[in-house]
């Protein structure tokens, strides 16, 4: 466990202030945590992770990088912005997590987690994206199980069937008109971002 | 209310929730709250886009909100609705941080330069489909439409995450215990029964990450719903109704449960009372089947007898105080 | 047109860092650098603490020794410390008003983080000081008789502390509370921490010597409508509220009371958790004893009908036709002890107060545990029966949160843990859980009474609860409150099944505590609370002469911290009573009477009427007393001839002049 | 207009003792960070401040001048601040005869607890006028002297 010794050598950033730095939107107040567990305790998925978010902000404060790009708490975030609403220091905890799941998948520590899928659910997502310019469920389901869970596959398959009945699913993914356009905009965001 | 709507449906509409969409176009249409389709509009990115890289993210946003800038407002004030409240989420959010943080604006700007297009934060509007229903149409006018008043049908108001929270325009100013929905049920006619987990997350993409994860937040939903005997709960978000509605089974089975309590949308229950027949607003799409519960909608509402003898109170009792409702808590 | 300084000056400019808040923004050096080359600069020199008696003397040695006689010093706001500042050019011989300030600090350092910028303001701001003081003029401070009567607005503990410390002294105290009684928060509350001495026994002697004292004069049901005038001669109206019930033949026996046949839920003093009558007396001990009259409420005044209160009066006491009456008296200074208000517990709507029957704010228990409160002192549920077998106790709400307020209320810890004890005093099979963030217990015997506290066996959990519900998910929840929270010792989220929660709810000012602010003409917070003069060295003085604060009004404190406010704010009120007179600035208007046109445009300016027109000679002139030195006749007159000491237009053309140095060397060189 | 950023408005303020230099105290306590470009002086009241006082700073070199004083019905001296509206409407009026732009000279309230609402007044009118750009009055001033002057000497 690295332990941050309090002292940066000169024009190097503390594991926090890189925190804060890739996450865009405005001052997220990271520094300002006090600890009081707001957070962990409004967590709807908390109960299922390794570090609460309280914790996972004390750890970025003691430059314990390693630890936090493992923790599986990012990606047992569920987006339901709870937290943030509650934080007394309104500290932006859910951009947070979605900065720590860039670095983790940048240092390839995600793996080392115990959703080390989650990052590929993601990618599976928007790839089709990228390649559509809408989401393609079916595809989805079916890339995304057949790599990570081929036997849950055929749990999934029941209700994709009954999608398809339904009328809730459709076999072919739906290509936009200017999907050239797209692809320009998101090649040119990934190059200003340096991850071409 | 604005004369036009730029209509941003999302991915989730054309498919899985198809239901939502073809009602949203039935009750719009009959409060002539006019929608115009963004063209060429793309996918938001959901939750997925935002953890994998920055920039592109907000740029994959705001295609969109240049499209709709691009539209033809003929010098109006622009608005966009969207009826999924993830879409809504990350509409409202590119545009408040391109807003407060100009070097963002500038990124993705360039970006959208890339493509010939151009957004500036704070040029269109981003609504949800319940506030403008709620606010822009008003619960007068959609008790008006009303031919067969929902009587009798209980039902849970759903709000989820994401409509309510963050909450970055201060729409809703109210992210813990909402109550627009519950009032708009009731202009319906139905009975609303006061959901304790109405703002409780549905488990988004968890189904996916952390079965058991997402089975529980499931749980808990239906369980509170059943606890307070609802017929039916209401969603106004694609990925709330289809955890909701398509993992039923499946927690039933994880926790030997037994339950069977249709999931609609807002707009379908609205369809139902301005008297629209179930195929006209989706009802038939949901897994567990909605019909058996809408033969509980009753001709006359419940007596006012129950309600009289649940007032007279206990003379040992303490005084209850009153609930806050128009919220103004938060600063 | 402009004048020129009547004497060769020799300016001495004293630039202070503050320590570092100002010295952190501002280049002293380079200010007081530059300013030494300013035409008429003798001296200029930047030092630490220029409020520092070291400071001062630096002052006091240059003007003896380099006969300076005009001294600028460039630190904080004149607000603060220009007395000082005048009080050291005195002791050296020099008349105090051949001195100007310079604001660096609130005005420059503390506003920007800019180093160049706040530098060239700061230049800037005294450049425009050295120019303005070479117009200066001696001036004489105005003597004032100050009126020995004092008005403390504020029933409270603090107001009463307050009034008894003035009336005990000799002085006559006019004592105007609000609501029917006087007492305060501490008359509702039931023991206090930590000594758990019952508030109503220490509280009600103090009272009834207040209703007594030959020196004070009770205004309850009353409130302040008007104040006129300053420091020493103070005119204050009050509106006594009508109570229908006539004062001088009630003999306060509450028959009236006993046969009003209307109860209302009483939300004042038992917080909404019992009821009282429409005509009322807010509780026994109340002073003064007289009841008072609801007339929202009162069937009489809202149908016309019932009048069984007069008709059992046996002294014939109760009057339907009283009107409020004004009352107009002088007083020579006045001390706001207006109190604060309970944080709506209803605002944070997960902790479900209002939804949820067994949510209790902490001030409905303070009533439900006091034996004369709804309960009998039972810790009951809202059915009014049921023992809670568990209590869980919820710290900080609504304070230390930047959603509704950031400070921390200081109380709430502490009668927390006060509540903690009285549970497990009345119900010792009860679980309490404490939920807090911090345990804050600075006092004397504060820290000893936590350790009680958890020896008594009170469950102590640090986090801060997220939510409060009556969503059950397993079988041991059904039916219960679940306190959901990260035990943020064990880093794990708990759900904590109770039968009752208290949420102990932080304080706030008064909801009208701006309009109150504006009418004493003080300083009010973001928060709402008044500004002290100093919040170290002055904290019950406010920047307006003659008026004080005391207790909450001021910012969130404890009993004893209130008692000692409201003990020092009559202290410094005795003070000034006894000096029997005090000196006024000499900031007046002054018609040059030979020059005057007779135009008579500014007579009907003054909001005083200070300005008379002498039909004989056709000229107008300034009445001195009567003047305050607003300067609005001096910018109306179209002649020129009014001038407003110490602020005359020489002198504020000069310092425009100085503050654009800047661009007016710019604009006169060649471009 | 290009916007020039080079360009640092300078901005006189005319504050009252009572409300508004107590509010630019609070905003300094407060440590509310906001434009340095406006440069204080103290009156009594903003009822002291005399038209030629706005007139001079102009003529110096000012690019705005903003007068603050207490709410309506708020001031110390019971009305002080209305008579300075009903002045400063005037002023302006004349002003924009001169060919001035109105807000150059802006009349803000700010009470004694508005250290916020001050410090972005400041803001918006720092903005503002770096919008329009250097008012350049003195040179103005400086070149009809100087043509007057060649015209006296044709």
């Amino acid at each position: 466990m690295a332990l941050d010794p309090g002292i940066v050598p000169e024009g190097r950033r503390t594991f926090m202030q890189e925190v804060i730095a890739a996450t865009p939107g405005g001052d997220p107040h990271l520094e300002l945590c006090l600890q009081c567990g707001t957070c962990g305790g409004s967590c709807p998925s908390g109960p299922d992770m390794d570090h609460t978010p309280r914790q996972l902000f004390a750890m970025i404060a003691a430059g314990m990088r390693e630890d936090v790009l493992k923790s599986n708490t990012p990606w047992f975030c569920v987006s339901c912005y709870y937290c943030v609403v509650r934080c007394p220091q309104e500290i932006h905890i859910t951009d947070i997590m979605y900065t720590l799941k860039r670095m983790a998948i940048e240092e390839g520590y995600y793996r080392e987690s115990s959703a080390a899928e989650a990052p590929d659910f993601s990618e599976t997502f928007i790839d089709f994206v990228e390649h559509y310019g809408r989401s393609f469920e079916l595809g989805l389901a079916t890339r995304y199980h057949l790599k990570h869970h081929p036997l849950g596959m055929l749990k999934m398959a029941g209700m994709g069937l009954n999608m398809l009945i339904k009328g809730r699913m459709d076999l072919k993914p739906t290509r936009i008109e200017h999907l050239d356009q797209l692809q320009a905009i998101l090649q040119k965001a990934k190059e200003l971002e340096g991850k071409d | 209310m604005p004369n036009r709507y730029a209509y941003y449906p999302g991915c989730s509409l054309e498919k899985n929730a198809r239901a939502y969409h073809i009602s949203t176009l039935y009750v719009a249409e009959k409060l002539g709250v006019a929608l115009e389709e963004v063209p060429d509009w793309n996918c938001c990115g959901a939750t997925e886009y935002f953890a994998i890289a920055a920039l592109p993210a907000y740029a994959l946003v705001a295609r969109n909100l240049a499209l709709a800038q691009g539209m033809d407002w003929n010098g109006g004030q622009r608005h966009l609705v969207a009826p999924c409240s993830a879409c809504f989420l990350n509409l409202s959010k590119t545009d408040h941080y391109m807003a407060d943080s100009p070097q963002l604006a500038a990124q993705v700007n360039e970006a959208l330069a890339a493509g010939g297009l151009h957004y500036d934060p704070g040029a269109v509007f981003v609504h949800h489909l319940l506030d403008v229903i709620v606010d822009d149409v008003g619960y007068e006018k959609v008790q008006e439409m009303v031919t067969k008043p929902l009587f009798g049908l209980r039902v849970a108001p759903y709000y989820g995450c994401l409509v309510t929270r963050p909450d970055y325009k201060h729409i809703h100013n109210e992210p813990e215990h909402p109550f627009c929905l519950d009032d708009l049920l009731a202009a319906l006619g139905a009975t609303v029964i006061d959901y304790p987990v109405k703002t409780a997350c549905c488990g988004g993409h968890m189904t996916q990450i952390s079965e058991d994860t997402a089975l529980e937040l499931i749980r808990r939903l239906l369980k509170a719903a059943a606890d307070y005997r609802a017929d039916a709960i209401v969603a106004l978000c694609p990925m709330c109704q289809l955890n909701l509605d398509g993992y039923q089974a499946q927690v039933n089975k994880h926790f030997g449960t037994d339950y069977h309590i249709p999931i609609l949308y807002f707009t379908q229950v609205m369809g139902l009372a301005f008297g629209a027949t179930p195929e006209e607003i989706g009802i038939g799409k949901e897994f567990v089947d909605a019909r058996p519960v809408l033969n509980k909608i009753q001709e006359k509402p419940p007596e006012e007898g129950k309600k009289r003898r649940k007032k007279r109170r206990d003379k040992q009792a303490l005084p209850m105080p009153e609930l806050l409702r128009t919220h103004t808590g938060r600063k | 047109m402009q004048h020129k300084p009547q004497e060769k000056p020799r300016i001495g400019v004293y630039i202070c860092h503050c320590g570092t808040n100002i010295a952190g923004t501002v280049d002293v050096e380079e200010v007081a650098r530059w300013a030494g080359e300013l035409e008429g600069v003798v001296v200029a020199r930047d030092y630490k603490f220029m409020c520092s008696s070291l400071g001062q003397d630096l002052i006091e040695n240059d003007i003896k020794e380099k006969k300076l006689n005009r001294i600028v010093v460039a630190a904080c706001s004149p607000l603060m410390h220009e007395k000082t500042f005048r009080g050291a050019c005195q002791k050296a011989g020099l008349n105090p008003y051949f001195f100007e300030m310079a604001n660096i600090r609130e005005h420059d350092a503390w506003a920007t983080d800019d180093k160049t910028a706040a530098t060239f303001k700061a230049k800037a701001l005294v450049e425009g000081a050295v120019n303005r003081v070479k117009f200066h003029m001696p001036l004489e401070p105005i003597p004032v008789d100050i009126n020995p009567n004092t008005l403390v607005v504020g029933g409270g503990i603090a107001g009463i502390t307050a009034a008894l410390e003035l009336a005990n002294a000799g002085y006559h105290v006019y004592l105007v509370e609000r609501s029917p009684s006087i007492g305060g928060h501490m008359a509702q509350l039931d023991k206090t921490f930590p000594t758990l001495d019952c508030s109503a026994c220490i509280l009600t002697p103090k009272m009834v010597d207040v209703g007594q004292h030959e020196n004070i004069t009770l205004l309850a049901y009353s409130e302040v409508e008007a104040v006129e005038g300053y420091l020493g001669n103070f005119t204050i109206t009050v509106r006594k509220k009508a109570r229908h019930v006539n004062e001088d033949l009630c003999t306060g026996c509450g028959i009236c009371i006993e046969k009003c046949p209307r109860k209302v839920i009483d939300t004042e003093f038992e917080a909404g958790l019992g009821y009282r009558k429409v005509i009322y007396r807010p509780f026994p001990q109340a002073v003064p004893k007289y009841p008072v009259i609801d007339t929202e409420n009162c069937t009489f005044f809202q149908r016309g009908k019932c009048r069984a209160c007069q008709i059992f009066c046996p002294t014939k006491a109760i009057d339907f036709d009283q009107e409020d009456e004004l009352i107009t008296f002088q007083v020579g200074n006045i001390i706001i002890a207006t109190g604060y208000d309970l944080f709506d517990a209803r605002r944070i709507p997960q902790y479900g107060y209002g939804r949820l029957a067994n949510v209790f704010t902490s001030l409905e228990f303070e009533r439900m545990v006091n034996a004369a409160g709804p309960t009998g002192g039972r810790i009951v549920l809202r059915d009014g029966v049921t023992e809670p077998r568990s209590v869980a106790i919820i710290h900080c709400v609504g304070s230390r949160d930047k959603n509704y307020h950031e400070y921390c209320s200081k109380i709430c810890c502490m009668y927390s843990l006060k509540f903690a004890h009285l549970v497990r005093e009345r119900l010792p099979d009860a679980e309490v859980y404490n939920f807090y963030i911090d345990i804050r217990a600075p006092g004397k015997g504060y820290e000893e009474f936590y350790h009680r506290v958890l020896h008594e066996g009170a469950h102590l959990i640090r986090g801060r609860v997220a939510e409060v519900t009556d969503a059950a998910r397993e079988p041991g929840e059904e039916g219960k409150l679940i306190v959901q929270v990260e035990d943020t010792l064990i880093g794990k989220q708990r759900r904590i099944p109770v039968d009752m929660v208290i949420l102990s709810a932080g304080i706030e000012a008064r909801k009208d505590s701006k309009e109150v602010a504006q009418l004493f003409k003080m300083g009010c917070d973001f928060d709402g609370f008044f500004v002290e003069r100093h919040p170290k060295l002055d904290p019950v003085a406010t920047m307006t002469e003659g008026v004080f604060i005391a207790g909450c009004a001021q910012g969130p404190k404890d009993i004893p911290d209130t008692v000692a406010q409201g003990a020092a704010a009559a202290a410094r009120v005795a003070g000034l009573i006894h000096q029997g007179t005090v000196l006024m600035e000499p900031v007046r208007a002054y018609i040059h009477e030979d020059l005057c046109s007779g135009c008579r445009i500014c007579n009907n300016l003054c909001p005083y009427n200070a300005i008379v027109f002498h039909e004989d000679r056709q000229k107008s002139e300034v009445i001195t007393a009567l003047c305050q030195g607003c300067g609005t006749c001096v910018a109306a007159c179209p002649s020129g001839v009014i001038s407003g000491a110490h602020f005359t237009n020489d002198q504020i053309f000069a310092q425009i002049e100085g503050v654009l140095w800047d661009v007016r060397a710019k604009a006169t060189a060649p471009s | 207009m290009p916007k020039n950023t080079d360009f640092e408005p300078v901005i006189l303020g005319f504050l009252c003792n009572w409300c508004s230099y107590r509010a630019a105290d609070l905003a300094g306590t407060a440590r509310i960070h906001y434009a340095p470009n406006m440069r204080p002086i103290r009156v009594m009241c903003s009822g002291r401040v005399d038209p030629q006082f706005v007139l001079k700073a102009l003529r110096e070199g000012a690019d705005g001048v903003l007068i603050a004083g207490c709410h309506p019905g708020e001031c110390h001296y019971v009305n002080g601040n209305i008579k300075t509206l009903r002045r400063f409407l005037l002023l302006r009026k004349m002003l924009e005869q001169l060919g001035l732009e109105p807000q150059r000279v802006q009349l803000v309230w700010a009470s004694a607890s508005e250290g916020k609402q001050l410090a972005e007044a400041v803001n918006r009118m720092t903005e503002e006028i770096r919008a329009l750009g250097p008012l350049r009055w003195p040179e103005f001033l400086a070149r009809e002297t100087t043509s007057e002057a060649t015209m006296e000497a044709a």
